[in-house]
């Protein structure tokens, strides 16, 4: 840890404001809803404790706000701080998801490929480039969309969470199994392997043990940056309407509900979960532009 | 020569200002279909309505008066004779007779017509003469001509010169000739027809209709769908749109302020009630085993004395509903006002109804209901899921477009669903008929919405005695009936809506009760 | 030249398999034909009957030529929600988002490409860090976030542009096209920029990184060596080199454009094949998206090969083939 | 002494980075006669190549000129302003730099960048550039100079590419050519041909040039004088002969030890111990003191200047009193 706090990347993150406010941001993000059981001032979900006549409280600075809701109530009472972290928690939790999901198998494949080379690699990384000719949004929606269509309404809305995160995660993947494959095409052709593999090593142990640190790097910049985008493909879809189920609204599904109201003057129940999605989102950005400069020195 | 060309143009000025009078109209829904006999949906009769004409025609204040029929009499129980209009043609200049009038019965009443319950009583029609029509019904059906109010008339030649002499069977996902093209006789003309984006009606000059007292100068109809209610609020105030047919409660009071747009207002015959599964001896979506909570009488009153419908009204729905105890609203033949008394709003009760009927603990329970069909439905349901939890009833919302919504209540894969009902014959039969009608044993038309299972043979003796016996008689058994209604809590009623129209203050159209805009008597400044 | 395109077109033949494979599987196995085109209560002689009809007994492989085949000619049957041929539905609403993002990714390289220039060459300038922060700002705000804002400012506040639709549009045969009238132009501009947004800040933060990455070569330091002029260097040396992986990129952004223009048109209600599409996935109408998907496929396919002809004109290490290193 | 084309006094170039200011170059003074070849050697870091682009005003970001001066021709050209020293590089100084894959734009044929080069400086139309295009193409033996003056740079080999540098660094006929290590990236079998080359369009032209390498091979063959540098300062400054015959800074021997003598056999060759030190740790004293055989206590504690040593000029105290 000492070496950690020695390093460039601690330094650097030290000289840049921008960044440890960001950082700092992302933290009482991630910590306000994964905390939300316990941090939230209402359970948005217990249906018992909401009360239609609390309904569309404007926040507590204006003449009509409530302390008890301190950016207000939507048409249904709900306290729209809460339904924030609770929303974001749902958000973070697909975002990060699908990222992981993405990230192991792209390292997976990108692994594989540069490390079985020929035919294997041919067919994977050509599945790869036809994979990103197209945007990734689309190959969610088409995932979603085959799932909705294969499966009864019903089976579809319990498991809606995971086609989500299993659709926006496969739209992800090529970008790391590429990093990968690189380095390990890199790598493979290093004298250590040769030498570990004429001393009897298996390949594939050295591969791991030599490749992963080498790419772990870019993998951390992909990642974070890829973050980003899968919370802002998750609210997309969500915005559209096929994203998380109605019963777990993520950021994304409370801002296409707010969006009702936003033209009547009831505009907290849209301007906060939108303002949250961006500044949460932008914090990642930030974290993941300051992670690709710090861990590029050609950019320095 | 300058002085002709100035005339040219002044004219040209001139026969603008006097003819250009257009109407943008917009609406969340864009029509599925252009047969007049495949849906019986509002979305579609609002712009069939202007394209075609029935025998009678719905007069300003919903009643009914002459349409391509003059005049009709019952000559005898179970015949009604129908006068024709003379002269009348259709669009494309066929002219009509008594042959198009036996053709579109006809139409209505084969299996892939959705317009079976207002034909379900017509053994059939037959032409007299050329301008003469006897419609032969099965048993005396008096509320007959309301139900002809909704046939529209269309031309035999064009529909089977195109192949469509049956009405376009939509699931069986088959494309007729009239899934796109309409011939009709009505007030206006369709011009252009993209689905989902544009229809484009245009006025009929030889329309029999604008000799008459009343009529507007509307030249043109455009109407665009736009499903996001933000989009189609931020285009009325924008100025892109003239009419919106279905503004967002939550939007009034801004369109109100809004200069140059104004909020027509006024109640719709349609009423929200939640339907229950009484009938299965064991309820689909419950916890609860062995036994249907819902047969229960208490359970019902519980259900019903949960839900804080002034709540409903004030916030939910911002006002623009009237909470009701009873099946219709007051426009409906039959009315009762004695029997509209709702049972109060008392969660202590319903607490205590629950613990005598055996459920101290409360259960749980599935709420389906549709998120793109009646205004708000989804907030009441969620307003409604929120206060049956507070009693103990722990709700799970299931919520979803209408199409799966209709789908699945059909299957009576529900046990709880909210659902709204609209009266265009405005009789009381045609609720009673329809929604708590036995399913089994009865007429052809009993029950098809009675998706709970409910049956009491006293009311549906009582439904038979609406079906044929006529004044005072009748009447008593519709109070009879409603009172059964009341006691018996078939359905929980929650309140007929009120459906605000917003529009231009340019425009003046009459606020219509059953949601449609009459286009003919709209006048445009 | 010629065997270059030939050979590229090879390439695109796996691709267009791939996915009208997926097309074909998703027609025939998902959401079940039969099913929906008979309704539940069919008996089991009228659903053999259909069966028989649709093809449906016979061996994989002929029901999949027969597909391709079909969809060669771009049948694909009736739209299970709109009851119409889902060839005619497209074919109409092709033009509307054609156009779309066309504008957007002209916007998107018009703005873009001299902001990512201006930032790659004065890294430190006030304007510079401004256009970085709006880059950010820009890639971290949603689509449908924006075109929101967008029509609360300029259509419901100022009332100065449309927030719906096309405008009024011109038939020119079959293309319908919103920019030979006013009100066309208009109603293009908002959802132009909404969908362009996104794509300007990534080839805004692509050529930044890129002529950044040009100018610390040793050419571009040879070339002021030999005392060339910075207009010379800067837009001439410099900015050519960038440009060629720009390219690249771009060309697959305008397919990003197209998918993305989902949202923009949800948004805007602009009726174009995004709206279509989304319309498609709530319902389940899977012809519709099955022949979306298939579209969507050549058309990226298309873009592909222009890139690589453009990048075959631009850069002419590629013009002698394979081994010149 | 005629008047020298370049003068180079006192010249400081530094560095600032995260952990403070690295100082690139110190205290680097050197003169070049008209027509005269100075070589300039040393370790990869010792500062030829900073030297170098200091001259010619190319150091990257964030390194800065600090102090000292550059005089071409007697006038001042380290503090002109980009415009103005534009019109002294190409035109009064030619560069070559040390990778020719790299250093010609890939997009451009080279007939294309000569013209531009020759078109920026002398005041020829275009017709006339491309002439002049083809006969440097021709000048320095690059065969069928016509056709390929329609080439691009991929299209050439790498002895090939660097002729046509060569070509690019003459055009404009420059009175001095920095060439930074203008064969290291080139095949040993080209690169005599291509310092021959060099050596002879100098001569033929009246060229003067600062030959930036780490070949002393090189430099014996093809340079008047020598200056040796170590961990950014000149260390050793004199004529080739006296430099490779009778170097006088102990670094210099160790140096001339390890290149391989043509005459004879040895067991084997003489290397420097150890490894210069970074710019950030230089140690007080003179900067050779850790590797140096004859380090005695006042190295350890003063830094020398260059001091009289012969025919040569040493940064050593062992010329203390000489």
């Amino acid at each position: 840890m000492r070496g950690f706090f020695d390093s460039d990347l601690w330094w650097s993150f030290t000289r840049s404001r921008i960044t440890m406010a960001s950082a700092v941001v992302a933290f009482i993000c991630i910590a306000g809803s994964a905390l939300a059981p316990l941090l939230a001032p209402h359970d948005p979900f217990d249906l018992a404790s909401l009360q239609l006549m609390d309904a569309f409280k404007p926040p507590v600075w204006t003449a009509e706000g409530d302390a008890t809701y301190p950016l207000g109530t939507d048409d249904q009472g709900r306290d729209v701080l809460s339904a924030i972290m609770y929303g974001a928690r749902v958000s973070l939790m697909v975002g990060f998801s699908a990222t992981i999901f993405a990230t192991l198998l792209g390292v997976m494949v990108g692994l594989l490929a540069g490390y079985l080379g020929g035919t294997t690699d041919a067919v994977l990384m050509r599945v790869a480039d036809i994979q990103l000719t197209f945007p990734s949004i689309l190959v969610a929606l088409l995932v979603d969309g085959i799932v909705r269509a294969a499966l009864p309404r019903e089976v579809h809305d319990q498991i809606a969470l995971f086609v989500v995160i299993f659709a926006i995660g496969i739209s992800e993947w090529p970008k790391f199994a590429r990093t990968v494959r690189g380095s390990t095409l890199v790598e493979r052709n290093k004298e250590y392997v040769l030498a570990a593999r004429v001393i009897g090593l298996g390949k594939l142990p050295i591969m791991l043990r030599h490749v992963l640190p080498n790419v772990l790097g870019p993998v951390l910049v992909i990642g974070t940056l890829n973050l980003a985008l899968a919370i802002l493909a998750e609210a997309t879809l969500s915005f559209l309407g096929v994203g998380v189920p109605p019963t777990q609204p993520s950021l994304g599904t409370l801002i296409r509900i707010g969006n009702d109201f936003l033209f009547s003057g009831e505009w907290w129940i849209t301007i906060f979960p939108g303002i949250s999605l961006i500044v949460m989102v932008l914090s990642v950005n930030l974290l993941g532009d300051w992670l690709r400069d710090a861990l590029n020195p050609k950019l320095r | 020569m300058r002085i002709r060309l100035f005339a040219a143009v002044a004219a040209l000025c001139l026969s603008f200002g006097a003819e250009a009078r257009t109407v943008r109209w917009s609406a969340s829904g864009d029509p599925n279909t252009m047969d007049p006999h495949s849906q019986n949906v509002g979305t579609v009769t609002m712009v069939l309505q202007q394209v075609y004409d029935a025998l009678i025609q719905r007069t300003r204040t919903l009643g009914l008066g002459p349409g391509l029929a003059t005049r009709w009499e019952q000559v005898e129980p179970n015949r009604w004779r129908f006068h024709l209009r003379e002269g009348v043609r259709f669009h494309e200049g066929q002219a009509f007779t008594s042959d198009d009038v036996v053709f579109s019965i006809t139409r209505a009443k084969q299996p892939t017509s959705n317009f079976g319950i207002y034909v379900d009583t017509i053994e059939s029609a037959v032409a007299v003469d050329p301008l003469t029509v006897d419609i032969i019904t099965r048993v005396p059906d008096p509320i007959l001509p309301n139900k002809i109010a909704s046939v529209f008339i269309m031309s035999r030649g064009w529909s089977e010169a195109n192949g469509a002499a049956r009405p376009q069977n939509t699931r069986q996902r088959e494309e007729l000739h009239t899934t796109r093209n309409t011939n009709g006789t009505g007030a206006f003309r369709l011009s252009l027809r993209e689905p989902d984006v544009r229809t484009v009606l245009t006025r009929n000059a030889d329309w029999w209709g604008w000799r008459e007292e009343g009529t507007g100068n509307v030249t043109e109809i455009v109407f665009r769908p736009i499903a996001s209610d933000a989009t189609r609020i931020a285009a009325l105030l924008s100025g892109e749109v003239d009419f919106v047919m279905d503004p967002p409660l939550q939007d009034l009071q801004r369109l109100r302020a809004a200069p140059g747009v104004g909020v027509l207002e006024g109640p719709e015959v349609r009423t929200i009630f939640l339907a229950m599964d009484v009938a299965r001896p064991e309820l689909l979506y419950s916890d609860v085993r062995g036994r249907n909570p819902l047969a229960d009488l208490r359970v019902r009153r519980a259900l019903y004395q949960a839900i804080d419908i002034q709540a409903i009204q004030r916030v939910t729905m911002r006002g623009q509903s009237l909470p009701t105890g009873t099946l219709f609203p007051e426009q409906v033949n039959g009315y009762v006002r004695e029997e509209d008394v709702r049972l109060p709003f008392d969660a202590a009760r319903a607490r205590a109804l629950l613990a005598e009927a055996g459920y101290p603990n409360g259960f749980e329970i599935t709420l389906d209901c549709p998120n793109n069909r009646y205004i708000n439905d989804e907030q009441i349901c969620q307003a409604i899921a929120s206060m049956w939890t507070r009693v103990g009833i722990r709700t799970r919302l299931n919520a979803m477009p209408l199409g799966p919504f209709f789908a699945k209540i059909q299957r009576e894969d529900t046990s709880v669903y909210l659902f709204g009902w609209g009266v265009p014959t405005l009789d009381a039969l045609y609720s009673f008929q329809s929604l708590l009608a036995s399913r089994a044993g009865g007429q052809q038309g009993d029950g098809i919405w009675n998706y709970g299972g409910y049956s009491n043979p006293a009311m549906d003796a009582l439904i038979n005695r609406m079906r044929t016996e006529t004044g005072d008689a009748r009447q008593d058994a519709i109070r009879q009936a409603l009172h059964i209604f009341r006691e018996d809590v078939p359905l929980i009623p929650l309140h007929h809506q009120m459906i605000p129209w917003a529009l231009r203050t340019s425009i003046t159209i009459p606020h219509m009760a059953n949601n449609q805009p009459y286009f003919r008597w709209a006048v445009v400044n | 030249m010629f065997a270059f395109v030939i050979s590229r077109l090879l390439q695109a033949i796996p691709v267009m398999l791939t996915v009208s494979f997926i097309s074909f599987a998703m027609f025939t196995y998902v959401g079940d034909p039969v099913s929906i085109m008979l309704g539940q209560d069919a008996t089991e002689a009228e659903r053999a009957a259909l069966v028989a009809q649709l093809g449906l007994d016979q061996p994989f492989f002929v029901q999949f030529l027969k597909f391709i085949g079909q969809a060669v000619q771009g049948q694909f049957g009736l739209s299970y929600r709109l009851s119409r041929p889902v060839a005619e539905l497209i074919a109409e609403r092709a033009p509307a988002t054609l156009e779309l993002a066309l504008c957007a990714a002209f916007i998107a390289m018009a703005v873009g490409v001299p902001m990512g220039v201006y930032t790659g060459l004065y890294r430190n300038s006030i304007l510079s860090r401004f256009f970085l922060t709006f880059s950010l700002i820009g890639v971290s705000l949603p689509t449908f976030l924006i075109g929101i804002l967008l029509i609360l400012a300029f259509a419901v506040g100022l009332g100065w542009l449309p927030s719906f639709g096309r405008g009024d549009v011109v038939q020119i045969g079959w293309w319908s096209t919103g920019f030979l009238t006013v009100s066309g132009l208009k109603a293009m501009i908002l959802p132009a920029i909404t969908l362009g947004l996104f794509q300007l800040t990534l080839i805004m933060r692509l050529v930044r990184a890129e002529m950044m990455e040009v100018l610390r070569t040793d050419y571009i330091k040879f070339a002021r060596a030999r005392g060339l002029s910075n207009r010379a260097i800067n837009f001439g040396h410099a900015l050519k080199n960038t440009l060629v992986p720009v390219i690249t990129i771009a060309g697959l952004q305008l397919g990003a454009i197209i998918a993305f223009a989902i949202v923009t048109e949800t948004v805007f209600q602009w009726p174009g094949m995004g709206l279509l599409f989304i319309q498609s996935v709530g319902s389940a109408d899977v012809p519709v998206m099955a022949a979306y998907l298939m579209l969507i496929a050549l058309v990226f396919v298309t873009i592909n090969l222009i890139v690589d002809l453009l990048y075959y004109a631009v850069d002419p290490r590629l013009r002698i083939g394979k081994g010149a290193h | 002494m005629t008047a020298p084309l370049l003068e180079v006094r006192n010249l400081r170039v530094e560095f600032p980075t995260r952990r403070g200011t690295l100082t690139a170059l110190h205290d680097v003074s050197l003169t070049i006669q008209p027509g005269e070849v100075l070589g300039m050697v040393g370790e990869s870091g010792a500062g030829k190549s900073m030297t170098g682009a200091a001259i010619i005003g190319l150091i990257e970001p964030p390194g800065r000129i600090a102090g000292g001066q550059v005089l071409l021709g007697g006038r001042r050209i380290d503090n002109l302003p980009y415009d103005q020293m534009r019109h002294v590089r190409g035109r009064q100084i030619g560069a070559i730099f040390q990778d020719p894959l790299t250093t010609l734009n890939p997009l451009y044929t080279v007939g294309r960048q000569l013209v531009e080069t020759i078109t920026t400086h002398l005041p020829l139309n275009p017709a006339q550039a491309r002439a002049r295009a083809i006969e440097w193409l021709e000048l320095v033996g690059i065969p069928a100079a016509s056709q390929r003056i329609d080439s691009y740079p991929h299209e050439f080999s790498g002895g090939m590419r660097q002729r046509v540098v060569i070509a690019l660094a003459l055009c404009a006929e420059p009175r001095l050519i920095i060439a930074d290590e203008p064969t290291t990236a080139l095949d040993v079998s080209i690169q005599a041909q291509v310092i021959a080359l060099l050596k002879r369009l100098a001569r033929e032209k009246g060229t003067a040039m600062l030959l930036v390498t780490h070949d002393m091979g090189v430099i014996a063959e093809t340079a008047d004088r020598v200056a040796v540098m170590y961990a950014g300062r000149i260390i050793e400054i004199g004529p080739v002969r006296q430099i490779v015959k009778h170097p006088r800074h102990p670094y210099t021997e160790g140096l001339m030890a390890s290149i391989p003598p043509l005459d004879r056999r040895v067991e084997r060759l003489a290397a420097i111990e150890g490894s210069m030190p970074r710019l950030s740790a230089i140690p007080p004293g003179c900067a050779y003191n850790p590797r140096c055989p004859k380090v005695f206590g006042r190295c350890l504690t003063e830094r020398p200047e260059l001091l009289d040593a012969g025919t040569t000029q040493a940064a050593c105290w062992l010329h203390a009193d000489g």
